[in-house]
């Protein structure tokens, strides 16, 4: 009866978003800690109410610039990840460059990316992807690794050309190993945009994060905090829906 | 004067906006700069550094940060100068709740001090404990970056943290809702020259007129704010509602305008640093500030007063 | 029937290098088949059928010897051939009839044509009513039925049949057996069938290839000179019976059972 | 021949630092990159020789403290996956939490840290904790929801009992996933450890990066990051080797 | 043989719930086995013969009826049961003497002894001089005689098997026939068998049920009453003759082919 009360679809975020103020509310009282560290929920709903166009506008402009990144991930991850898939020689060199930009982090070169790409939405962009992107690749790398022998023979006996090969065999089959490098990127990319605002931008959440960092202001902080993270929960559910909608057939799916 | 065709002038700051930037949005306000022929645009900051490095590539005309930051970065090649120092006094301090009974130098010994490593402070930091006869392992360092000093000390693992009088003091203040007390470097006669304007080597030749036109503005602007730092903190939220709190502001922009003049310089208008000084810094630098001796070159390499109205 | 030689084997051997050394599967092996000749291939679990097949099929490379289709070696995969493998390989996410026509966009064919043709081998296989399962939901026997489909559909020249058989009951397999013969005598197809049913190869073939056990080498090639079209009563015939009964006395001589 | 000798294991990493500073150098030539933006190679070899007694102690401290969090991110982001993995109620409760968390930048809430677990080792390894393990639970989920059904009928036929089953069938067969997604974490961990590192240490390569920032050296900075990278590379290539010898039978090893 | 009702059915029906709809699988069965009696199940591909295995292993539910294992309702997979799965179901991370141990270690049996009987069993079964080597380095028979080893290693009293000996040539399958035999009359196992092969069922059943086509029901259940132990010459005898017509002409009385 509880069990089928809390999974009940409709109910499940509200029930969610009062578990997440409750689990808050009982951290603050039971760690007794200050406000000035972290505010109270209630504070910080109130700043979110108080805020709330502003924050709506921004968030606005810090989804835009996942939403780039992320594209430009896809766009540009996945034909890496097959060329790595498909070539030794691509794979033994291409591979370890990878790795070895990944392990940098982001905020630390970031400010270069003010003075290249100046103060608009582009160096937001260009973070989000650098910090989407690898997820992306390891893992379709992995799923067109593990393309069945057996269905490789079958396409090769149709006399299909390698793109035919990649389309309808192995990117099917490696999709729903695609897919979950493309959840893992798309939350890496809100932080990747945010941590871009951190660095070189007048607008989105991330400009909203550091002024109140400046001011001070913890609750509205918070409440920018709270601001992100849905975004991230909402592109992630995306991105899962999508998935749902184009690999229907998986064992996971069944 | 109308048909004059304006200049289009960004100014770079150092950081988000907080107190001390209201100087040029008072001057704006009272249009020193369009009075010039300058249609002056305020950038926001991400730190010295950045700016520095963007005015070098000419992605802004104008920086307002940390002078010395600029001299180490003109030390690496970047062509850069400064046109004017606004603060001549070190904003540097050590700084404690006041319930700690931390009013002294050498009420220091035995207290843990929090840092962030590698910033300018961190850097004099072993001077001030120097001229004050205190050996650096009578007190305990721990590192962070901002947030993480003013944490530790509103949280109590650290007693002491290094910060600006200007900045972190109110930070600290309005986050505990405790007085604060700062000592001073430049009190212990631990000076460096601080915020100031820099630009590109290129423009004072190639466009002097204008960095002229610019210096006279912001100079008048600085007389402004140091006559009226309520006027300039108003300016400033006019244009930015969401820069701060209105008083918390004024506390520190006054703090701002007590560091615009030395007492050799406190007869002379703003930006006029003394050359002595910025000598003085070199020293420092060179000597604690992980500058290359064989860089250091002299104070004119770094600073022009040749732009400054008299 | 032409006498042309369409698949040659001259010397042809099979060694799978595996972590632990080398596993010889195929002793060299001679033999040839002709344009048009339906051949089987019998022999023992393991002694190389498949390994063999796949090297025709040019989706394995053979490790010694020289392996010709129409003059030409084999160095890939073929054109104008259509294989069943052993096991169904379906495509999980295509219907069953998308996993058929994936033939066909693989081949770039006409698209409705072929959706005509799939339709018709699917109600030949007896899979009509299943066009939109997906192969989770097909029986085993259901799954190998679509793989022949899938084979046919192009109606290549060449077709090599792994075993197509093995999982269907008895009358579905004869049925199946009856519509090959068909479609090969109407097609003259050039066919090489692995079955571990003597009379099925019997019943369907030129000629019949008996092979010895791992690794395995050709034991006898046998040919069948049985009237066309062989109805299923002829499999009471005493002629029949004679050819099923060298075929399996073969076997048998090799001592691996007593009969 | 070119390709025999690109592809030789033996001179391969000498062939891809060659070929990462040549491009670095060229890079610098054709954009005419000034030094004080990125300073040009042989400086960087330069200072890395110099500090290279430092730079290696103090890469030794990132070192461990990346290993902590990785080693976190196994002990508690494979025992969530499986939760998700097997039930209904933990997926929809857990799982939009940790995407919750997930979207929040780590750099803006590092600093609470040190308030909750002081300067020491702990902030870093937690840092590198919070970076990496959301990789491994998505790809981990991935790998135990993609488990065939045939074969979870097998061990059910068995009698197996659900621990069994998922150490001897699904764990197995998740292996390549979850590999995937340790591969994407442990060069995140290393990143996390940084900025651990960051906002409070005395130590490590995140501290020897903010100096150097300070000190506007950025000759030290980019060997700092140099050896940052390389651990992040070490590290990929030790999980990378782990994977292989622990899933020869993959398809992707064949 | 004890009279003690094993399994029984009463009106167990099947209907798989897929996106496009129901499919009924199986009409409502009646039926029993008895406690050491050997059952073998034909009929036509696709007829549900997969889906009723699944259901008496307790890995399916059963959508209607009463379905018990003595006397209790299954409701989840039984204990002491051996299933050979239609596929082999091989885990491709273990060799193959460990695939067949995994039903040892599930099962908490002593390490050695369960050695042991493996290497016996991979004998048996022709498969010694492959322990070591992975399921995809196996030919297809040589998997589902892993498989099977698999399936007996725990010497259980039941035995269920989908089509065990489907992809074996004759003579390894009469040999594997042979011995089944020999296990189930030393040990009294009851087994449960679907196969394709009418003489195959006929041999080696005390009763042989006939299934109908889809949606499966029972078309008739035949007793087999030939003395045991059976050679394999018994299959050339007329009583035998006359099962196996017996249950062939039931099948074409269904007009699925004329004969
Ligand atoms: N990939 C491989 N690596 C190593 N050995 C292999 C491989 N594939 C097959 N073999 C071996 O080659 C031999 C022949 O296998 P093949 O599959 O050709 O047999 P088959 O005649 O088709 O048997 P079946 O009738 O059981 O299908 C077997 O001993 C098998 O173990
Ligand atoms: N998971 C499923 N979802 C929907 N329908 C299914 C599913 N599994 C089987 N069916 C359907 O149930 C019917 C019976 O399948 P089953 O596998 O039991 O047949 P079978 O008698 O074993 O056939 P074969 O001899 O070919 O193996 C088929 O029509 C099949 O399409
Ligand atoms: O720099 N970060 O990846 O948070
Ligand atoms: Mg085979
Ligand atoms: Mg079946």
């Amino acid at each position: 009866m509880l069990r089928k009360l809390l999974l009940c679809p409709a109910l499940r975020p509200f029930l969610l978003i009062l578990l997440l103020l409750a689990l808050w509310d009982l951290v603050i009282r039971l760690f007794e800690i200050p406000a000035y560290l972290i505010p109270p929920p209630w504070e910080v709903v109130k700043q979110f109410v108080a805020e709330w166009p502003r924050l709506l506008s921004e968030s606005w402009k810090t989804t835009l610039a996942t939403l780039g990144g992320f594209g430009l991930t896809i766009v540009i991850g996945i034909p890496i990840a097959m060329l790595i898939a498909y070539s030794r020689l691509v794979e033994s060199y291409v591979y370890p460059l990878l790795v070895f930009s990944q392990s940098i982090p982001k905020v630390a070169i970031a400010p270069l990316f003010v003075v290249w790409f100046g103060f608009g939405i582009l160096p937001k962009v260009i973070s989000a992807f650098l910090l989407g992107f690898f997820p992306v690749v390891v893992s379709t790398v992995m799923g067109f690794k593990s393309v069945e022998p057996d269905m490789l023979d079958l396409a090769r006996s149709m006399g299909a050309s390698r793109l035919q090969t990649f389309f309808k065999i192995s990117l099917p089959q490696a999709l729903p190993a695609i897919f979950s490098g493309l959840k893992v990127s798309v939350t890496l990319a809100v932080v990747g945009a945010v941590v871009g605002e951190f660095v070189g931008a007048n607008s989105g959440i991330g400009y909203v994060l550091q002024v109140a960092n400046g001011n001070f202001d913890l609750p509205l902080m918070f409440a920018a905090l709270v601001v992100l993270s849905s975004i991230g929960v909402i592109l992630f559910v995306a991105v899962d829906l999508i998935e749902r909608s184009m690999i229907p057939w998986h064992a996971s799916q069944r | 004067q109308a048909e004059k065709p304006k200049d289009k002038v960004t100014l770079m700051l150092n950081w988000y906006l907080y107190s001390e930037h209201a100087t040029f949005f008072l001057g704006k306000e009272k249009g020193f700069y369009a009075e010039e022929g300058i249609d002056l645009g305020i950038q926001e900051g991400r730190g010295s550094a950045v700016t520095a490095q963007a005015v070098a590539a000419k992605s802004a005309t104008f920086g307002y940060i940390d002078v010395t930051t600029m001299i180490k970065a003109a030390a690496k090649g970047a062509p850069l100068k400064s046109t004017g120092v606004l603060f001549q006094v070190s904003p540097m301090s050590v700084m404690g709740l006041s319930e700690k009974n931390i009013a002294t130098p050498k009420d220091i010994i035995g207290k843990t001090v929090a840092v962030t490593p590698g910033d300018s402070m961190s850097q004099m930091w072993p001077l001030f404990l120097k001229v004050n006869d205190i050996r650096p392992d009578q007190v305990k360092v721990v590192s962070g970056d901002g947030q993480t000093k003013l944490n530790a000390v509103a949280n109590g693992q650290a007693d002491l943290l290094l910060g600006y009088v200007m900045d972190q003091a109110i930070k600290l203040q309005d986050a505990t809702g405790k007085p604060v007390t700062p000592i001073r470097f430049a009190d212990s006669g631990v000076n460096q020259i601080s915020s100031g304007i820099i630009t590109h080597k290129n423009l004072l030749t190639e466009n002097p007129d204008l960095v002229k036109r610019f210096m006279r503005a912001s100079t008048k602007a600085a007389e402004a704010a140091e006559k009226s730092p309520e006027a300039a903190v108003d300016a400033m939220l006019k244009a930015h509602p969401k820069a701060g709190v209105r008083d918390t502001l004024i506390v520190g922009m006054k703090q701002s305008v007590a560091l615009y003049h030395t007492q050799e310089t406190a007869n002379q208008r703003p930006f006029r640093v003394a050359m002595k000084n910025v000598n003085d810094s070199l020293d420092l630098l060179v000597q604690y500030g992980g500058m290359d001796a064989s860089t250091r070159g002299k104070p004119e390499d770094y600073v022009t007063l040749d732009f400054l109205p008299n | 029937m032409s006498q042309v030689r369409l698949i040659e084997a001259r010397g042809v051997a099979k060694t799978y290098q595996s972590k632990d050394g080398p596993v010889e599967s195929l002793k060299p092996l001679d033999f040839a088949i002709q344009e048009g000749e339906f051949v089987s291939v019998v022999g023992p679990s393991g002694c190389g059928k498949s390994t063999l097949l796949k090297m025709v099929a040019g989706l394995l490379p053979i490790s010694s010897g020289e392996l010709t289709l129409a003059g030409k070696p084999i160095e890939g995969p073929q054109k104008d051939v259509g294989i069943v493998f052993q096991s169904a390989v379906l495509l999980p996410w295509r219907s069953v009839e998308d996993n058929i026509l994936l033939q066909a966009e693989m081949r770039h064919l006409p698209k409705a044509a072929s959706q005509a043709r799939a339709r018709e081998l699917m109600e030949m296989a007896g899979l009509q009513g299943f066009e939109g399962k997906y192969p989770w939901q097909l029986s085993g026997g259901m799954q190998q039925r679509a793989s022949i489909c899938r084979a046919l559909l192009h109606d290549p020249s060449v077709l090599l049949m792994d075993e197509p058989f093995g999982a269907l009951d008895a009358m579905t397999r004869e049925k199946m057996n009856l519509e090959l013969q068909r479609i090969w005598m109407a097609s003259k197809k050039t066919v090489m069938l692995i079955t571990h049913s003597i009379p099925e190869a019997v019943f369907l073939s030129d000629r019949v290839i008996v092979m010895s056990e791992r690794p395995g080498s050709i034991a006898a090639v046998y040919g069948i000179d049985l009237p066309r079209p062989r109805p299923l009563d002829m499999m009471a015939a005493p002629e029949f019976g004679a050819h099923t009964k060298l075929v399996r006395a073969h076997f048998f001589s090799q001592g691996i059972l007593d009969h």
